[in-house]
């Protein structure tokens, strides 16, 4: 089998001297005695010129190790090609996959383990963020190695707190303070509060309570069978939406990042819930002060903090021995607190190790943008626990989508626990197929 | 097989279409008989066929009130586009076949749509269908109309859609009407003109019928085409709001792409076919008959 | 023509492509907007800055992507007039049993969508090798049922008497199509070949799927790199990108529509 | 040179049956065959079938010797000017011309030199690079029959190929086609409307009449002695005239319309029926009244309308119901209502039985001056 | 009725220029203009510019009084018969033929009864509900002319409608067609090949050649005094026989093509060129030899070929490098190589300059016979 994948590999590596001519390798020289591994990706825009940067980076701080990034689409695209090469010796050494896909890379018997090269190089586990780490451990064994993590944030106008006489330094902070502030926030052009009509920010918001997506432990001991966010969280999370919307202070911006965004920046909204990623663009964009907070939480509860949310690396299984040692490499220098400084800096993720942040450069942006520390601190703050440690299940796509609909029926002003019910009926059922059909 | 031997057109024939006819088996018949295949199974995570349920994809999807929400939504989509979609192209046709000066400046720009992705020109709809600051509304608010909420509001976004595919699609449409109203031999005008037809009188009883051709075929194209729109739906709205457009081929998407059920995406898949091959049928047994070919 | 009826269309000609047109207008202005402007909805650019194409070329390495959209399209477009003229020359010229159910056969290709067959497509590509080749991004496109349908539509409409002349002149069916039939049917096959061209310009998911590396990418996947989700869009440099994309494209169609010519068969009979 | 035979053949549309019936025909080697008949008699037709255009619906088609019946156009080695030109739009008037040679992968520079010899003959030297649609109608009647005539096919069928031409240039194309027909050994068959086609380029003439053969035979035979009414009145223009006639014994006249009454030979008595018959008298035939004529043939019309032609003139005159024409040589002042006296021979005179149509007593053969003798009429 | 008028009217088109130069010439109401001219000499063109089909390059056109270079072909009142008949191919003959007239919004039924009327007329009664591509040659052509006809509009263009028609139905449809022109007062301008068609419909003919008017005059007139040898030798079939000629001042003779020798009567030595001339003699005027004839003018002949039409016979000969022809009434049974005796009058020669071509002497008024008068020669 080494024969084997030696022919490939030289194949492989012609077959990326004609790109690298054409790209932006400049590795010719030495190309044959390398280890060359591709390195999919889904990320565009200023996502992928920062990993481009990363990776080069690497390629030259050692010689026996070529990683080649290339764009595989969005994360479903480049999921469904893996599908077709996983498990094979054409699959790439590490994949990239968000982070609802996890319970399907488990399963699909694509991958190998990060645990099993952290046991063998024994390395330190400890350095990395353990609240992002969580969220990829299943029984205490990391599967994937995080890379591009972020959480939900608010986001508010402060000019627009200062115009309704509140205090721009206080964001609200539960639900019926959110519904308090958002009122008076309202104005003839101006809606109170908006979120993206997206899952995320629900499960985020039931998380928050400490309340469970799904049974079996979110899914983390065993196949989840059942919905529950149907429960009395989730349905705290769909009154305190439907207050708003009955009250005419909650602004529907449907489900598009952009629309939400935009609407922001131009001032049709004081207060929405967006990702930490955005938080850069969000205060580049507006033409006024903007403060982030904390995600609003349900009075009766205390703050569990948030789930990861963002995507991770995986190794494939089926490669050559070499080439998964090149992925480690290369996983390992990503890991490192000045990559993840600069990786940070550049796209606004979070650092997975959080000694990124004692670097210099990203001490001078904070200092200059107090805002970004407000998502680490969030991050943080998290309470560990099942609850946000997100659930597991492999249908999460399609139980996201029935999210969708169902807060879409909630703003045309369906009953909450209806439209909840509904939601977790349609996720049963998926549950059931894919656990039915599970080899 | 015998019968092919029979005649000497009919071998040539088989080599004409040969090279069709291989592409598509092995592009087109073999993954669709996979399609039927699969539409009888449920799958696991990878696709792969997993349990024979028989029937049941079938019967779930036309008991679900989802999928019938779909073709419902799919239904009025194609009635929304295709017939403006093909009067508005055959008027702009109509103008760039004059013989003017600079007309081959407005035929590019009548055409531009087709040079445009889906992908591309979504993004730009997006843009001026956005509710803060779309052009759409900010038109409205300019003559103090009320304002729409276009893509998110379920009463509006079908017809949102709709105007961006009807726009999508007219270069296409325009560039074919174009191409078969050049084909019209100009004398047939002459003698209409000296019996004194105006302008309607002629494009009535001469352009429409030799036009008929390519009417049909614009007609046949884009019922079909128009029951497959995808990718305007995936960018500006991904079905919603509340599954108002949420047309067949997107949810066939959503449920073999992410929701990974190609059973059920398939069997969606043969209903769509067996639907749009109704159609088709209709229009060839209704629609060829009133064409006039040479 | 009069000069009033003249007046008159060049109004309606300006007034209508200038709706269909504006669209693609827009997008060029937003090309020249900074992040802010568009965000804040802004209709003109402040000031013209070429910023957003600098950025373009210099993120993606995009005349390569050009050359290869262009040597794909270009590919698929020859493929397809060779392979559908054919087909379309058989179901119009050549009398055979069966070839209205054949044809309808054909047709029916049309009605499968796309996205349902592509995984077995996929997986097709991969058992003939040809990931990351030409080949593969355009072999499967060759055969086209809409290419084979428009041509014998035009083909029907050739005057059977040029048939009989040619048959009498001896022509094999073969010179008969090639030297007759083909240039006759200028004008659909110069539509059918911007159709198939523009199509493979703008297609992007096959692309995507069947390459995993640069070196045959096309530009539609470039100009997707240029969006990001959850991480703000630059818009401006996305509307740059567009508008690089399009242009081959309308100077293709300003040039196709030259070849749509009046009266090609005109002056075969009396 | 080869054989064309029509053996029982027949042809319907589907939306006219019997457009061609029962056609028996053997066209010679190297013959010159003109087919005529009133327009939509289906002329067109038979050559398209014998071209393989068109599917014979009954009987046996042999080209040769070989049954062609199911034989394809380009197999059955022939060239063919189509009514309504069927030139290629897309090509210039050359490449129209050497196309079928083109095919036969003749040299480039023979080709243009066969186009350019053709050319030369039919006027079309200075078109030869235009496209068809930049040609008169005349011009591209001309090209079609380039385009045959280059081929030097052994068979060759025309159809209509002179129509459009100007009465010069019709009598130059006249005998260059007849010219080239010759000297390659041709089979031709000819469709035509012209009367001096017919009678001129024909070795044989087959008349057609709502797809029934009328008769066969020699140009001069048939103008001669039609073998029916129909016949009669279709070769020759003017027209033979018509009329009812029936003899009366007593007088032994035979009585026209009730009006002219002409004496009959007695040795021709007896060969008459005693029923009605039809009688067509030649338009030249009825001559102007001469000295030398006895007044027993000579009869007073009432002239109804004249056209001079030039070189002759015809008048029309009514007898009982039909409507009866002469043709004088030279130009006559007559005015409609004169009153002219015509003599009529009995010789001149071709009968037909009235029922069956046959003719019973044939026109003297009234050629029958010999050259350098003296005219006596 | 409507005048139409040519004032200097000129046409280009792209590849050929002046097809059409300098035409003045108007054409009254109510008249019956006939066009002829060699094939690809402007006719259609200028048929086509009246119509308002083909854009007018220099000059000036009015229908009625009022100019109309720049009016649109529905604006001008008038319809035509297109050469190559432009039919609709996708409507039947009654639509077709009706086309005009529901245009106008004629009731239906109406439109039906005219439509029928015309079809009888033009035999086209059983083909009203097929299609153009259904029918013969000819049938397509008259499906034409009824279109034409059917609109009654005030100015009618033909172009070459009988072209496609059998002798017999050419006759009938060329009364009728004057029949109806003329009691509608129809302005008429007709182009025909056809000698016949040209000498008895037209009240005055225009012979057109490369563009240029050659001469306008009444088919009489032109037939007897051609303007100039073309054209001489374009009307009259065949046509006028012409030779180069001097007199011989010595023998007071006029000497064609250095071989006949024409005794010139004195009162006409005077008016004779005394350099050479073109002289022309119609093919009729090459009389047999009677016995009456003095020996003088009688030439001996060898003929090179022979024609026999059915009621005349044609046979040629060399004069010099001209070929002549001689016209006789009948069948005579000339062979070719035979030696004939042929008599030439001075009075029918016509003669003309030999560069400008202009006609210096005529040929007699030899139609002078009257009616009831016995034949002299
Ligand atoms: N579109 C054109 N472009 C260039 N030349 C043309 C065009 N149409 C006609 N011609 C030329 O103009 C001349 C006159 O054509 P026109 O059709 O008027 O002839 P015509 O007198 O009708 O001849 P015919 O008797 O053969 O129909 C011809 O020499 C012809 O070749
Ligand atoms: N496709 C057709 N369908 C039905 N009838 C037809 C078709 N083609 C021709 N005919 C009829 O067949 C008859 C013979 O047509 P054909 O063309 O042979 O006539 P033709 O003798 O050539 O006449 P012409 O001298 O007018 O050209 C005509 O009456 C015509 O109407
Ligand atoms: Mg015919
Ligand atoms: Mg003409």
């Amino acid at each position: 089998s080494n024969s084997d994948s030696k022919t490939d590999e030289s194949s492989s590596s012609t077959n990326n001297s004609s790109s690298s001519s054409e790209g932006n390798n400049e590795t010719n020289a030495t190309v044959e005695e390398k280890v060359t591994i591709e390195f999919w990706h889904a990320m565009s825009g200023t996502g992928q010129e920062s990993i481009e940067k990363i990776v080069k980076g690497f390629n030259e701080s050692q010689d026996k190790y070529e990683v080649i990034a290339e764009f595989q689409g969005s994360y479903e695209e480049s999921l469904t090609k893996l599908r077709g090469v996983g498990g094979t010796k054409d699959a790439p050494a590490i994949t990239q996959v968000f982070e609802v896909g996890t319970k399907y890379m488990i399963d699909s018997g694509y991958i190998e383990p990060m645990q099993k090269f952290i046991d063998k190089d024994n390395y330190d586990l400890s350095q990395l963020e353990g609240n992002i780490l969580n969220y990829y451990k299943v029984d205490g064994e990391l599967y994937s190695m995080p890379f591009n993590s972020s959480t939900p944030v608010m986001i508010y106008n402060k000019d627009a707190f200062r115009a309704a006489g509140l205090d721009p330094e206080k964001a609200p902070e539960t639900f019926a303070e959110v519904i308090d502030v958002a009122a008076k926030l309202k104005t003839a052009d101006m809606y109170g509060f908006s979120m993206l009509t997206y899952g995320w920010f629900f499960e985020q918001l039931v998380a928050t309570q400490g309340g469970l997506y799904v049974n079996e432990d979110n899914g983390r001991s065993g196949d989840a069978t059942e919905a529950l966010f149907n429960g009395p969280e989730g349905l705290n999370v769909f009154r305190f939406l439907d207050t708003m919307n009955k009250a005419g202070t909650f602004g529907n911006f449907g489900t598009l990042w952009d629309d939400i965004r935009s609407a922001f920046a131009t001032e049709k909204v004081a207060m929405y819930m967006d990702s930490s990623a955005g938080v850069a663009g969000a205060i580049k964009n507006a033409p006024f002060e903007v403060g982030v907070a904390y995600i609003p939480h349900a009075d009766e509860v205390k703050r569990n903090g948030v789930v990861i949310g963002g995507a991770s690396l995986w190794m494939s299984k089926g490669i050559a021995e070499e080439k998964q040692e090149a992925a480690w490499e290369f996983m390992k220098y990503l890991a490192t607190p000045e990559v993840q400084a600069k990786w940070h800096l550049d796209t606004g993720y979070f650092a997975i190790n959080p000694k990124a942040y004692d670097e210099q450069n990203v001490k001078d942006k904070w200092a200059e943008f107090p805002q970004f520390k407000v998502t680490v601190d969030q991050l943080q703050d998290t309470v560990p626990g099942l609850a946000t440690q997100g659930a597991l299940i492999s249908v999460f796509p399609e139980s996201r989508q029935q999210i969708v609909t169902a807060l879409e029926e909630l703003y045309q002003g369906k009953d909450p626990q209806e439209v909840l019910d509904k939601a977790a009926e349609g996720t049963n059922r998926a549950m059931e197929i894919a656990n039915k059909t599970k080899k | 097989m015998t019968f092919w031997r029979k005649s000497v057109d009919g071998r040539t024939a088989i080599l004409y279409l040969l090279p069709s006819v291989i592409l598509f088996s092995v592009f087109v018949f073999y993954p669709m008989f996979r399609t039927i295949y699969l539409s009888f199974f449920l799958t696991d995570q990878n696709g792969t066929p997993a349990i024979n349920v028989g029937f049941e994809n079938y019967l779930y999807l036309l008991g679900s009130s989802e999928f019938q929400n779909s073709m419902k939504a799919t239904g009025l989509f194609v009635f929304y586009t295709v017939p403006l979609t093909i009067i508005l192209a055959l008027f702009f046709a109509l103008l760039a076949n004059e013989k003017l000066k600079g007309v081959g400046f407005f035929r590019t720009m009548y055409s531009s749509t087709m040079g445009i992705s889906v992908a591309a020109s979504s993004v730009i709809w997006l843009f001026m269908f956005n509710p803060s600051i779309g052009m759409f509304n900010r038109l409205l608010s300019l003559f103090t109309i009320q304002q729409v909420q276009w893509l998110l509001d379920p009463e509006w976004a079908l017809i949102s859609v709709s105007i961006s595919t009807i726009w999508m699609n007219i270069g296409f449409s325009f560039l074919i009407l174009l191409g078969g109203l050049q084909n019209i031999d100009e004398h047939l005008y002459e003698s209409a003109r000296i019996d004194g037809a105006g302008y309607l009188y002629r494009l009535r009883r001469i352009t429409l019928p030799m036009l008929s051709p390519t009417l049909f075929f614009i007609i046949t194209i884009s019922l079909i085409n128009s029951f497959q729109t995808f990718g305007q739906i995936d960018i500006l709205t991904k079905g919603g709001p509340s599954q108002s457009t949420n047309l067949i081929v997107y949810s066939i998407y959503r449920e073999a792409f992410i929701n990974y059920q190609f059973g059920t995406a398939s069997a969606q898949a043969v209903i769509l076919f067996i639907i749009i091959l109704v159609v088709t049928i209709l229009q060839f047994k209704l629609g060829e008959r009133r064409v006039h070919y040479q | 023509m009069g000069l009033l009826s003249k007046i008159w269309i060049y109004f309606l000609l300006l007034v209508t492509s200038a709706f269909v047109f504006f669209p693609v207008l827009y997008a060029f202005l937003i090309s020249f907007m900074t992040g802010p402007e568009i965000i804040q909805g802004k209709f003109l650019p402040e000031s013209i800055s070429f910023e957003n194409y600098i950025k373009v070329f210099s993120r993606l390495p995009l005349m390569n992507y050009l050359l290869n959209s262009f040597i794909v399209s270009a590919s698929v477009m020859l493929g397809q007039l060779l392979v559908c003229s054919l087909a379309a020359y058989a179901f119009v010229f050549l009398k055979f049993k069966g070839r209205d159910f054949i044809f309808f056969l054909f047709i029916s290709t049309m009605m499968i969508p796309w996205e349902a067959t592509m995984i077995p497509n996929v997986f097709t590509i991969r058992k003939l090798d040809w990931f990351n080749t030409y080949q593969g991004l355009t072999v499967p496109f060759f055969a086209l049922a809409f290419g084979t349908f428009l041509l014998r539509q035009h083909y029907l409409t050739i005057p059977k008497e040029l048939h009989e002349a040619s048959q009498i002149a001896g022509l094999s069916r073969f010179v008969f199509f090639w030297r007759v039939v083909l240039p006759v049917s200028k004008t659909s096959l110069v539509t059918l070949g911007a159709y198939g061209f523009l199509t493979t310009w703008n297609m992007y998911l096959w692309p995507l799927l069947i390459t995993t590396n640069k070196s045959v990418r096309t530009v539609q996947i470039g100009l997707k790199q240029l969006q990001s989700q959850e991480i703000a869009t630059e818009w401006g440099v996305v509307m740059a990108g567009v508008i690089v994309v399009i242009i081959p494209t309308l100077i293709l169609l300003f040039l196709g529509q030259k070849q749509l010519q009046k009266g090609l068969s005109q002056g075969a009979l009396k | 040179m080869k054989r064309v035979e029509l053996i029982d053949v027949s042809k319907s549309y589907d939306k006219q049956v019997d457009v061609i019936s029962n056609i028996n025909v053997t066209i010679e080697p190297g013959e010159f065959f003109v087919l005529v008949g009133p327009s939509g008699c289906g002329k067109s037709t038979m050559l398209r079938m014998i071209a393989g255009l068109e599917e014979i619906t009954g009987g046996t088609l042999k080209i040769g010797d070989t049954v062609a019946n199911h034989l394809t156009p380009n197999k059955r080695d022939l060239s063919m000017v189509f009514q309504n030109y069927a030139l290629l739009p897309h090509i210039s008037v050359q490449q129209n011309i050497t196309f079928g040679l083109d095919v036969k992968r003749m040299k480039k520079e023979d080709q243009r030199k066969k186009a350019a010899d053709v050319a030369e003959m039919l006027g079309l030297t200075d078109y030869l690079d235009r496209k068809p649609r930049e040609l008169s109608g005349g011009q591209r009647q001309r090209v079609a029959l380039a385009r045959a005539i280059v081929n030097e096919k052994p068979i060759c069928l025309m159809d209509e190929p002179l129509s459009n031409l100007d009465a010069k240039l019709r009598a130059q194309m006249r005998s260059e086609i007849r010219r080239i027909q010759r000297s390659l050994g041709i089979t031709m068959i000819y469709v035509t409307h012209d009367q001096v086609e017919a009678m001129t380029m024909g070795d044989r003439i087959m008349i057609l009449h709502e797809g029934k053969i009328q008769q066969i035979g020699k140009p001069i035979d048939i103008y001669n002695y039609p073998a029916n009414p129909f016949v009669a009145t279709f070769i020759g223009s003017p027209p033979m005239n018509l009329a009812k006639a029936e003899f009366n014994e007593a007088d032994q006249q035979l009585v026209l319309g009730d009006k002219f009454k002409i004496s009959v030979p007695v040795e021709e008595i007896g060969k008459l029926p005693r029923t009605s018959m039809t009688v067509g008298l030649r338009p030249e035939n009825l001559y102007p009244k001469t000295s030398d004529k006895k007044e027993g043939d000579v009869f007073e019309v009432e002239v109804t309308n004249v056209e001079i032609l030039g070189n002759e003139t015809i008048f029309s005159f009514k007898l009982g119901k039909e409507e009866w024409m002469a043709k004088w040589s030279g130009q006559w002042h007559i005015d409609i209502g004169d009153r002219l006296s015509v003599h009529i021979d009995f010789e001149s005179l071709s009968i037909f039985e009235e029922k069956s149509g046959e003719l019973i007593k044939k026109t003297i053969d009234y050629g029958n001056y010999v050259a350098n003798k003296e005219v006596s009429s």
